[in-house]
């Protein structure tokens, strides 16, 4: 857990990365909005990853997801510091949860704070794209057909 | 020298475990490393075109040379979100 | 209030426009989120435009919003049904909040969930685009230097 | 015939009041009627460049003719959000 400050929602000011976290405990976006905020914040965009009930045509059942959590830690810390220095933001946030979640549960959630709102959407839709390319995260999901490794575009049979 | 070989997602499945001390010569690289990992799970060599490798949490190349104490993980294509 | 459907997080599917609001009851996006989640979303984006200590280069002490309150609910759920027209999305709502509000304050709060995050995204950023140009609502700001109805783009001193 | 004008912001602060009963002609427009609060109110002459209208929570012309019962709303421009 990367914790790096602990402003509330009516501080002075937050900035910067303001939380990155890769763990077991559930997330929502509504929790990171509250950290995100500031005096000086017009705008807060958020994003969630939910579980859905179906992928690629398949019906899913529940996903597992497993991390390098160091590593997927340190990516996620690099991607939000990227988009401070691309897009004129307050302060960024973004966990991800790990483990087995049920249909409706969150993965990942994102939140942005910007004086102007065209900056906290664009850099909320950075980092939940940049993340789903670079971070060292992964989910299995199982169905009525099976389990399945998701790896990028395809779905692969597990075996264990 | 003594390197750490970490194993994530399917990857870990085909080797059945998430974690392989390896003895490598000196100088070896990570391909040098992927290869003595495939001499005890041949399963593994069909995922080598999907594979990613970090050396030390930092994504790196096949011929990265490794040093001893350090981490290397396989990263199958990521699928976070 | 229109409230055009109630069913919570874990409805097996909200759809199309779920609850659009202008009052003055306090806003959140939290609490839209919930309203828009179901089994085959997998995305949830949602906006909050809050209330900042500047605008324009003025220190600004708070802000108070008035609307011609059926006619901007009515052009609320006509752009909300056009974001369900043009995008792939499940569900959105939309509340606007009026009367005196404190720096940080939520003013509007959006919520759009949608299978895919790009429709997600896309929508809510059109939804406040849209409101801004078209529902009739207007702010008056306090700071300083007095106060001011905001005019579009213009700043002009309010007399009363 | 009669109709209801709201006036909102600051037409309402310029005219002194959210709500005004106007007695118009037959045939009269939205034009007309704004023409009517401008007797009244000389200073709203000022903001018709930047003023909409709305019949019946409508966007509508200067134009737009006018029925008996018609409620129409001098909207300034717009800064919610």
């Amino acid at each position: 857990m990367r914790e790096l400050a602990d402003e509330g929602p009516q501080a002075t000011r937050a900035t910067g990365v303001v939380d990155v976290r890769v763990g077991t405990e559930a997330i929502s976006a509504a929790a990171l909005a509250q950290q995100v905020g500031s005096r000086s914040a017009g705008a807060i965009a958020t994003f969630e990853g939910v579980v859905r009930d179906h992928h690629e045509g398949k019906a899913v059942s529940f996903l597992e997801y497993e991390a390098y959590v160091p590593m997927s830690e340190a990516v996620l810390l690099s991607i939000a510091e990227r988009a401070c220095r691309r897009w004129e933001i307050e302060a960024v946030a973004v966990h991800h949860r790990l483990g087995r979640l049920e249909i409706g549960e969150v993965s990942v959630a994102i939140a942005v704070s910007a004086a102007h709102r065209a900056a906290a959407f664009e850099a909320s839709r950075y980092v939940i794209d940049t993340l789903k390319k670079e971070a060292p995260i992964w989910k299995r999901e199982t169905g009525p057909d099976g389990a399945f490794w998701v790896e990028g575009p395809d779905l692969i049979e597990a075996s264990d | 020298m003594r390197v750490e070989v970490l194993l994530f997602a399917r990857a870990r499945e085909i080797c059945g475990g998430d974690c392989v001390q390896l003895q490598l010569s000196d100088g070896a690289t990570v391909g040098d490393c992927f290869a003595e990992l495939v001499a005890g799970a041949p399963a593994l060599e069909s995922m080598h075109e999907r594979l990613l490798v970090a050396v030390n949490e930092c994504y790196a190349g096949w011929d990265t040379r490794l040093s001893d104490g350090d981490v290397v993980a396989m990263i199958p294509p990521v699928s976070g979100g």
